[in-house]
């Protein structure tokens, strides 16, 4: 036996073991998934958990069909979607922004330390009525409340790692005498660009909590909304059709964001 | 006229805790196409002083003088080689190499295919798409350098440029950068903790003392030696009775 | 054609009349086009209409004393009464053949919570049938109105205090029993009514009375008309819910008397909702009606 | 003039330099406090701002006063920190047990990832009326929600710096013998603490989301009940009282978790 | 008997791309208290094969016996230490050295006060309750050689210790460590980039090919330099036409 066919040998094992190991958990992920659904389904049809509160799969998935018929399902979530997809490109452009203008003004941003501390600590949510007040009972308010719950921590994580980009590039745009603009766009920027990829990833968590938190307190359209509603016709079902909505889409949004921080970071 | 002139230079560093002297009344001069090596304790102020010589920060006392000129009107006639080779991870090998004449207003065609010219000239070939992330150290050092001649500077301030190098590797490098600048007839300013580098490429060396760096002792290198590649240096005769004596010396100031 | 935006506290059959003007098309007939927002909660509404988020808002007139005894500059004005009962219900979760009041002695109450109407109109309501709310049963009142019911389905309290539709359907799946009603026990008050900024009122008079016109018409209809026709003209606005329960809901607030047939607040009413709000140690202080409540444009609305 | 008078005389001028740098910063920090505070007055006062939807600092300070004086803000405030102290802990500790969990049983971790990620991406706040249902309406829902908005992240925190742990460390282990129970407490647990103690100062941020988010749905007492509470009867001073009040504590809170930070962490 | 044999060995590493040879047939013997240098480029397969010594690997094929057991049996007998000091921040320089005798069930008084005297002796004197941030980059190196030696392996493999030391440094370490295992007559297996070192440490020469690795050739150094320290090695005669040797060895080695 050759050297080449022991190796191809040997690869065709471990290929072989790693196919059954990926089996292995495929099929528990998969039990998984039947089991809780399952479960929920017999649970509720046997009256072991009210059917009332906790609905069953079967019911959500009829009237998942049903809504998607009828178009509104459809439009419920473009209306979320919209709102956190927008309150997430504002919220971290703002934030970047912010932080391109602490990195050039230093004093500004030693006056603006303590500031940035306790907004950061703040419970954001918690702003939420004192933005309908100010913005009014519209889209603005709730799309405000999905930027405004990122926008702190954007600046503070961006701007940290504007200055902890090593000084030494500075050194190297120095010597050939670059002037501090040259400084940001040649070195600091695209420097911190992985690090403002990951900030992404937590600003999509946020700006879907920022949205749903603002639909909960304003909106005629939207997931956050069919949830208050469903409360108040107490209809579970919707509410759990809802819920399972926005874990379905927060994942896919968090996933692209994922595959983008992937492809872009790959070289560093 | 000595192209550089360090005169009476004294920098201290100043944080909230204290004052630190780093460089103490430290007076050189350098002629044109001299190669000199900088040895000497950690910390004994090495890279501030190329940091000085470079414009980058300005001295507390003294003068240094490029041409006659302060040294900080003429930045565009010295090149700056870090320890590490800092290419921008961003940018491909050709975008690296020619930041420099971006950023001097100096890119043109001409300076382009020049630049372009030199790195392959210096092994680099086939690597200007290519990402640094992509190319092995020694690779990446060699782009550094060229990066750092494509301005065409007339002085070169080496910091420890093949230190994070494996042994094989920075042996043949110190060859290429040696017959490069002698090719272009270019001053050199290297600084270094191998003692034996220094006497394998220097026309003097300049050893230091401890915190604050002070000039201990200029030695010059015998012109045996200098005529070697740094490679047949190291295996010349004459390298080992030098060798030992600069040893002796840095022993004596790190005692102190 | 005039816009006007209205925001309404909540989405539910008990403002009937509303989407019945909306639906049949009596504001249109006024020139009015309606834009209709839920903000969900008094307190949300009644910030909206501060803040000129809306022109018009439909909560309960307790917010505009509160509003008012909090200094308002520009007073929130009550014009128009939607509804004239409480709208909540109480749910055992025993059937009870022969309920008397009495049987809540003792027992673990889910009131509504502190501060809104619902809760005041409910400890009122227990107090007239000699039972002190705090002393003679174990009252909770720290649960968000959205989650009242469901805090019920699972497990706490004997009874506890319901709007339609989830008391209905509670009493459909067999959750809970409806053994009394607070609107018939509660008597005549502003319970729900359409309320506007003073300011606005004086620079859209015509608006408003236009606006009250149509409401009225639609107060009209609904006496008129059998619960199973209304239910079909608001099934619209509630999706999700079956159409049966809708009729059903309808009909009884028919039925008590809820829906208030004239836009009318007067005064009886007014200082009545005052004298509940007192017993629950809530009223700021006490405001004239005449302050508040401006029943001109609903007496025009009626001499047409 | 000797050395040492020159390099004295040098650190003097920096000293002073330094001194003033920060009495301007100090000035402007006054600046800002000051000129918030009284255009806020004033714009209450003169109405150019809805002072019953604004509020004003000085009916605040009296509110302040009056709450103090009745010890009422006192107990408002320690419902509220106990529940977010709590809440803060047990998320904490449960994300570092799942953790070492999915360390301990790669092959669990390989299984349960997609539902990590989504779970992750899952706005928290919205299962606020599951927990009531499952818990009841009463504090320990309201602790469940502090702790579970923060456990999942801790979990994929925790768990990926045990992973990004240097295998050079267990190499040194292994050549000792050492078992796997011994990697973990030799190398990966210590190695991984720094990054514990930086999830900690996330997780204060989001124990508070959780306390107040918890406390607008169910309670009868704390910081989140004022705002409801006075919302309801529209005493704005109320819900602007208990915003400041959120502010200052969670700012504390993260301050003390920054200090706890810095003692533990300067030996890396 | 050898101290160790290795015998006909080969590995693979296995990934989902493909299946990669690191060493190909590879034998060699090693009597008790030699001393033996690795040589060879870049991911030739030394740290594998050390690795494979150290029983913390297997060997896809083949076998290693030490004082003929299976490998994986003897781990006990054998210190490693690798490149970086890798030290545990977290564990005082005392906790640090001793934490071999606690894993392996060796601890004692008597042995701590071994362990710490060796530490004494090695020139770490006061640190024992230093952390290790509190130390520079030759005293950490020094710390993890006591480590390595406090459970008195019969064998050491060294994995670059010094390549990550200044150049100073790096010599009076190799000085200190040589002196130390002849001292206590251990035997040593040495990975390293610097030819120089190569010859100066050790007895044999390994030499490697590249990718698969495999041995090229085996290179004695004269008895002359084998009795010198090694910073003396490097100024003998005998040095420089040793160095020249291996040095256009490896160069074929890389080009092919
Ligand atoms: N920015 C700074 N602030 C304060 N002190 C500094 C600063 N830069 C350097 N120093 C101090 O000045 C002295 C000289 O530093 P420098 O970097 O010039 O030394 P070096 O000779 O290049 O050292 P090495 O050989 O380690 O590179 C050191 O003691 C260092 O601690
Ligand atoms: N865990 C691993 N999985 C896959 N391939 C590996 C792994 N470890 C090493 N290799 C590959 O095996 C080969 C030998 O690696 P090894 O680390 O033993 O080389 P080395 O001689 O020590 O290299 P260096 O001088 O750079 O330390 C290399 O080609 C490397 O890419
Ligand atoms: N999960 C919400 C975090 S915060 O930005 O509101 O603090
Ligand atoms: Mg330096
Ligand atoms: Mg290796």
């Amino acid at each position: 036996m050759n050297k080449h066919e022991w190796l191809q040998r040997i690869y065709d094992q471990h290929i072989a073991y790693e196919k059954r190991e990926k089996r292995i958990v495929r099929f528990f992920q998969t039990i998984i998934v039947i089991a809780f659904f399952s479960l929920w389904e017999i649970a509720s049809r046997f009256h072991w958990i009210d059917p009332l509160l906790f609905s069953s799969p079967s019911s959500i998935w009829h009237l998942f069909i049903t809504k998607v018929r009828d178009h509104t399902l459809f439009s419920h979530t473009t209306i979320t979607l919209t709102e956190t997809v927008l309150g997430f490109i504002v919220g971290t452009i703002a934030g970047i922004c912010f932080a391109a203008l602490l990195w050039w003004f230093p004093r500004v941003s030693k006056i603006v330390d303590p500031y940035l501390v306790i907004l950061n600590a703040m419970p954001k949510v918690a702003l939420g009525p004192i933005l309908i007040v100010a913005l009014g009972p519209n889209m603005t308010s709730i799309v405000a409340m999905g930027a405004i719950i990122s926008i702190i921590i954007t600046t503070i994580v961006v701007y940290t790692s504007f200055k902890e980009v090593d000084a030494n590039y500075i050194k190297v745009l120095q010597t050939f005498g670059a002037t501090k603009r040259q400084w940001f766009t040649e070195a600091i920027l695209p420097a911190s660009f992985p690090t403002m990829i990951s900030t992404l990833k937590v600003n999509v968590g946020l700006s879907w909590v920022g949205v749903i938190v603002g639909e909960f307190l304003v909106s005629k359209q939207g997931l956050g909304y069919m949830i208050i509603y469903g409360f108040q016709v107490f209809n579970f079902t919707l509410v759990l059709l809802s819920l399972l909505m926005i874990a379905l889409l927060s994942s896919i949004m968090y996933q692209l964001v994922s595959w983008f921080e992937k492809k872009l970071i790959k070289r560093a | 006229m000595p192209i550089l002139t360090i005169d009476q230079v004294m920098h201290a560093y100043v944080t909230n805790q204290s004052a630190v002297l780093a460089l103490n009344h430290l007076s050189l001069t350098v002629e044109r196409g001299e190669f000199l090596s900088f040895l000497g304790p950690s910390g004994c102020g090495k890279t501030t002083l190329l940091s000085i010589i470079a414009g980058l920060i300005e001295p507390t006392k003294g003068r240094v003088l490029i041409e006659g000129k302060e040294a900080k009107t003429m930045r565009q006639t010295i090149g700056y080689m870090l320890q590490h080779d800092y290419l921008f991870p961003w940018k491909t090998i050709e975008q690296n190499v020619t930041i420099g004449l971006k950023l001097t207003g100096k890119y043109s065609e001409k300076t382009r295919k020049q630049t372009l010219a030199l790195l392959h000239q210096i092994g680099l070939r086939d690597v200007d798409d290519r990402y640094p992330y992509e190319l092995s150290g020694g690779m990446r050092q060699r782009a550094a350098l060229v990066r750092t001649l494509a301005t065409d500077p007339k002085i070169l301030l080496l910091d420890e440029p093949f230190s994070a190098l494996d042994y094989q590797t920075k042996l043949k490098l110190e060859d290429l950068v040696w017959e490069t600048l002698k090719q272009y007839r270019k001053t050199a300013l290297l600084v270094t903790h191998d003692i034996g580098e220094a006497i394998a490429m220097s026309d003097r060396i300049v050893l230091f003392t401890a915190k604050p760096g002070k000039i201990k002792r200029v030695v010059s290198v015998p012109d045996s030696l200098k005529a070697c590649t740094p490679f047949q240096a190291r295996q010349h005769p004459d390298f080992s009775p030098i060798f030992q004596m600069i040893w002796k010396e840095l022993e004596s100031i790190e005692q102190t | 054609v005039k816009t006007l935006r209205v925001a309404e506290v909540t989405r539910s059959i008990f403002y009937a009349p509303q989407y019945v003007a909306i639906e049949k098309g009596f504001f249109a007939e006024e020139g009015l086009h309606i834009e209709l927002n839920t903000t969900w909660g008094g307190d949300k509404t009644m910030t909206t209409l501060l803040s000129n988020g809306a022109d018009i808002a439909l909560v309960g007139s307790e917010t505009s004393i509160y509003v008012y005894s909090q200094g308002a500059i520009d007073p929130v004005i009550n014009f128009a009464q939607l509804t004239q009962t409480d709208g909540t219900f109480l749910v055992s979760r025993e059937p009870i053949a022969n309920f008397t009041w009495d049987q809540l002695k003792e027992s673990t109450f889910l009131g509504q919570r502190k501060g809104g109407m619902p809760q005041m109109v409910g400890e009122y309501v227990l107090k007239q049938h000699g039972i002190d709310p705090h002393k003679d049963l174990n009252l909770i009142q720290n649960i968000e109105f959205a989650n009242i019911a469901n805090a019920f389905a699972s497990g706490t309290g004997d009874f506890v205090q319901l709007f339609e539709p989830t008391a209905s359907i509670f009493e459909q799946e067999g959750k809970g029993y409806i053994v009394a009603s607070f609107g018939t026990e509660s008597g005549h008050l502003p319970y729900t009514t359409f309320m506007a900024k003073q300011s606005f009122i004086e620079k859209n008079k015509d608006v408003i009375e236009k606006f009250t016109r149509a409401l009225y018409k639609a107060q009209q209809w609904v006496q008129t008309h059998e619960a199973k026709e209304i239910a079909t003209v608001i099934q619209p606005y509630f999706e999700n819910t079956d159409i049966a329960l809708i009729e059903k809901v309808v009909d009884r607030y028919k039925k008590q008397g809820s829906y208030a047939t004239d836009p009318i607040l007067d005064e009886e009413e007014w200082n009545h909702l005052q004298n509940i709000m007192k017993e629950a140690n809530e009223l700021p202080s006490y405001i004239d009606h005449s302050i508040l409540v401006n029943t001109s444009f609903a007496e025009n609305a009626q001499k047409r």
